[in-house]
């Protein structure tokens, strides 16, 4: 079987205004690349039909070594404390091509 | 007030989705057709404020302007202090009150909507007004917040979120913003026999497409009820209130300051009755993001929207031609 | 039958959809669009039909209503005795009965365009049929799949899948429901001069959107072929065999009982022989979910569909020419 | 680093007619929120190709705790046991604000 | 050459979409949206170009299909010359290549809103030009890059990929292929009255969708200008040579070859000068993807179209102007 | 509560033009389905927007067991191997109702 790297997947459920400032925190952090989806849902900022861009997510994920997570931890948590509404999940994973994922 | 000038389109529809929530139906609407109609309407709006605005009278068009930058700075600081009154905490009562102070387009779409199937004539300012207060109000919403967080919170993480020039930035390049002001200004510069070409896309259909956006708004109201126990009774009897002022307010305005006769002052009266809900919360949510989206998402669209749709537009209507002496 | 007639809009862009996907095209289409254009259409044949029906004759409408109300619970007990016969499980053959008894918007609207490209007039109720017919089928499918339970499978679990009451308030405001029937109610109760408004948005432009529909609806029915093997060819064979039965009834409703010319008494037959795509799925889904999904769709979708557009419409106007005596 | 906490994600791949359902089952158990994204595929149901109602797949996301993960589960056991076709899967992940999740 | 030519719709559009980039807003585009107008906008030239077909003389438009091939095989020869000699590596060069021996439909359809602005008639056969020219640049791409890579390289893994048959059938049924011979065909057959029905979609709406679309295109083309220096200079510069040379070279077979006049050989050169940014990246990403896409998305979308819309439309008029002595 | 079984997710974001050749090779190792989701993002291959065909991603997943996860994998290493830019990340997952996937 071809090699799986051990690397992590950072998950972020936000508002979708808030997607540019996310693509900033992954380019401040050289990250080879990122990964955005629609979507929709409910938490504590209430219900995000997807209908307006007030209230539609984005689900934002991040592939990135043990060491670049903490940094962007770092820049997440700096966004919670300013009050932005989000989740953020991070989530063991092996990658094909381990040199594919900046270090 | 005779009930059956509402048996239009417009208001037929947004009843429609709000029923369809009501009676718990399964109708689903794609989440993208809801983007793509708000983006048809404000490029549509902003292309007729501009064709409007090449045939108006310069002097009357600072006025109409100047009353629009009254309404789009007075309202939100009325706003916010009837919420702080109301004990309601500042960075929540700054962001609600900076959706109060801009303007629903379906709202004003759906009075224009009411007006013309009554064949009332309306001046065609309140159409320039209207893009005209989407900025204002998100200026002082930031105001607002800033005043309120203190200068003790100006933590050098938050340099990018409190820096007043990037805010500012922000206000006047609004994805709502540029759509009304970039159609306006193509409205105006471009000859009419070149605009000809996209009339039919942009002008012939367009109250068909704000049927089926509003049967989708309708909807999206419906849905917000469930969260009212959330925002509690006092936000949302300010939701009934607010546009309540604000439609005073703007009756005023349109009788006394800017001299409109019964549809033009009916409008005004509905740009400052109305509440954003399509520019204002992105926005709210990068400049305010302490203050709680639930709440000025389901005071906009779940109360006022509705209110205004159903009961206060013919209100409005009505003190309109009363001050107009029809 | 002169096969020329089938070289109208809406029989050659589903033809398209059908050969790109069998010539294995990369030709996608948004997924959301498909949705977008069915709401459009449903909504734009509910309008048709509440125009026509204020200016309806109130015997004759109920008449049709009664014939729409008759195909609807007849042809899916029809349909559930055959596909027993052939020794299907009763659950799945409760649910595809059910979208035999309903209809499929998309084959009707072919064959009123092809009906218009031939100027052949045809009677506006089987419009108002067509919205009729949605429910009914979608009740007895549920009435069938509880008998076919038995009581015994009544667990508490299914308490809320298998209350009935649940279950009828789910056929009536299923959203095709709400679509077809809120638009024809605003059809029918705003005044024309108000209408006139949305006319270029749902009514101009009908055709053109029902094409780019059908072009997306030809390859869905081509990626079906792939899952024949899957459903059988006893199923198969039932999904071409059934539109002839619903056809054959269909006309004689259409010109023995309702009297109907040429033109309406074919539409009535197309009415008995489609399978709704639309309306129907998503219901199954939810009131007999022991059913399997592949299988209505593919019959619906991939076999009834095809067949009726290609080879039905003209059949089925043959037969009604020769009961008219054209 | 700010610390991590761990939970469970579960996803649930089903039809768009389920997602009342899902969120009902969410909200029963006062989970923090729930994440929808709209998806297509294929499965023991057929094609989701997800033009139609009928053929369209929603990808369902919600971050419990461990008790609460036994909980959902014996609830959409039930829509499997009803026979509703659906793909449930659960992952181990890390949390940023453990206190934003509902116990 | 008279700047206030570029104040029509289309061209204003582009540029508010591409400044809406440049100053940072928040403007989103629903990424469907997108793809819903390019299927619409393809299928309508299609059946532009079949009526065109159906009106057309039989030897004029088999020269033109002829001057379509040479531009769609000489071209990307051209191309790949110029790119070898830039030192660039084979497969990329032959990716890039078979971008400008395609073209773009959005910069085509801009050219023929700038003609219809200033009233200039041209040529029909050009739109025919326009369909033929989508699959020549892409089966040259294959040939250069099957032959860059050597024989060495087709190891049996790549059986597939490699397979003569299977890489031009993908070129014939590309999905753009598909909607424009599939529109063209159908424009061709159906008979004027039956396609009446669809013109108020397909052709009364068209330069309004437009107008949309290239907002979205401009703000695409913004957004890669940020990829520039990843690119490297040496093929931006070659995004705004490559243009010129096809521009050229379109402008002599359009005056020359095909005697077209002042409009119709403008046409040619825009043919000439376009680089496709719908329908080439996905058959290259398939058929080559050794090539990195980022060079051909962002030379076609970021530099060239841009460039063509605002420099090179005025610029071929001027020449195609004074070639016919205008 | 009902019982998890210890599964492998594959997911796989490709640009879209990929989606006929993952889809094959889920169907040459008989897995009992796939999910996929609209994406954006960016990457060794660039901008992706979504908005054109060339620069639309999707995200594919594939649930699948042990053994056929290295079956998959070599697929995806040719797939790789040929110069196709995707990024493919495996997690360790737990699905409910084992015999829903095949072997
Ligand atoms: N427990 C949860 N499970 C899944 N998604 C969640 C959960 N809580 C929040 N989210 C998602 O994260 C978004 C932001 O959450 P919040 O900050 O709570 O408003 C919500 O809109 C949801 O889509
Ligand atoms: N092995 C699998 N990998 C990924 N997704 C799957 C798998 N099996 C099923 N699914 C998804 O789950 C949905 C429902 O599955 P099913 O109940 O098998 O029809 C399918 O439409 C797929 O999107
Ligand atoms: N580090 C990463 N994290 C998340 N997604 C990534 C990452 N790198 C690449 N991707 C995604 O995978 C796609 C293909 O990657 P690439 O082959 O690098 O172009 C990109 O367009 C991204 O959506
Ligand atoms: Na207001
Ligand atoms: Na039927
Ligand atoms: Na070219």
């Amino acid at each position: 079987m071809p090699l799986l790297h051990p690397m992590k997947l950072i998950n972020i459920v936000a508002n979708m205004t808030l997607e540019e400032r996310l693509v900033d925190i992954a380019e401040a952090h050289a990250t080879s690349g990122y990964t955005i989806l629609e979507a929709r849902g409910a938490g504590s900022a209430g219900l995000q039909t997807g209908a307006l861009e007030g209230g539609s997510n984005i689900l934002f994920m991040l592939i990135v070594t043990e060491p670049k997570l903490t940094e962007v931890m770092v820049d997440i948590e700096k966004l919670m404390k300013r009050g932005h509404h989000l989740a953020c999940f991070v989530t063991d994973t092996q990658v094909l091509r381990r040199e594919k994922y900046a270090d | 007030m005779d009930v059956s000038n509402l048996l239009i389109p417009a208001v037929l529809f947004f009843a429609l989705g709000f029923l369809a929530q009501g009676v718990k139906s399964d109708l689903k609407f794609p989440p993208e057709l809801a983007k793509a109609l708000s983006i048809y309407l404000l490029l549509g709006i902003g292309l007729k404020g501009g064709i409007e605005l090449s045939h108006a009278h310069l002097g009357e068009a600072i006025e109409a302007v100047g009353a629009a930058l009254f309404l789009g700075f007075a309202l939100p600081i009325l706003a916010y202090a009837i919420l702080l009154a109301g004990r309601l905490d500042k960075l929540n009562a700054s962001a609600i009150a900076a959706h109060y102070g801009s303007v629903s387009a379906g709202t004003f779409l759906t009075a224009i909507a009411y007006l013309n199937a009554q064949e009332i004539t309306y001046e065609t300012y309140p159409v320039i007004m209207l893009a005209i207060m989407e900025s204002p109000a998100i200026i002082v919403g930031l105001l607002l917040a800033r005043f309120s967080r203190g200068i003790s919170a100006q933590s050098e993480d938050d340099a990018r979120e409190n820096h007043m020039g990037e805010l500012l930035r922000d206000a006047f390049t609004n994805g709502s913003v540029i759509l009304l002001f970039g159609g306006m200004l193509i409205g105006y510069v471009v000859k009419p026999s070149s605009l000809d070409t996209i009339t039919p896309f942009f002008s012939t259909l367009f109250m068909g497409a704000l049927s089926l956006f509003l049967l989708e708004m309708g909807m999206e109201a419906g849905k917000r009820i469930g969260e009212f126990k959330r925002v509690g009774w006092f936000l949302v009897a300010f939701g009934v209130l607010m546009p309540l002022i604000g439609g005073t307010v703007g009756l005023l305005v349109g009788h006394y300051w800017l001299g409109f006769g019964e549809g033009g002052t009916m409008l005004v009266a509905v740009l400052g009755a109305s509440a954003s809900y399509i520019a204002v919360p992105p926005a709210m949510r990068l400049a305010i993001p302490e203050a709680n989206p639930s709440y000025y998402l389901t005071l906009s669209l779940g109360v006022t929207f509705p209110f205004n749709v159903i009961v206060g537009i013919p209100l409005y209507h009505y003190f309109a031609a009363r001050l107009a002496g029809v």
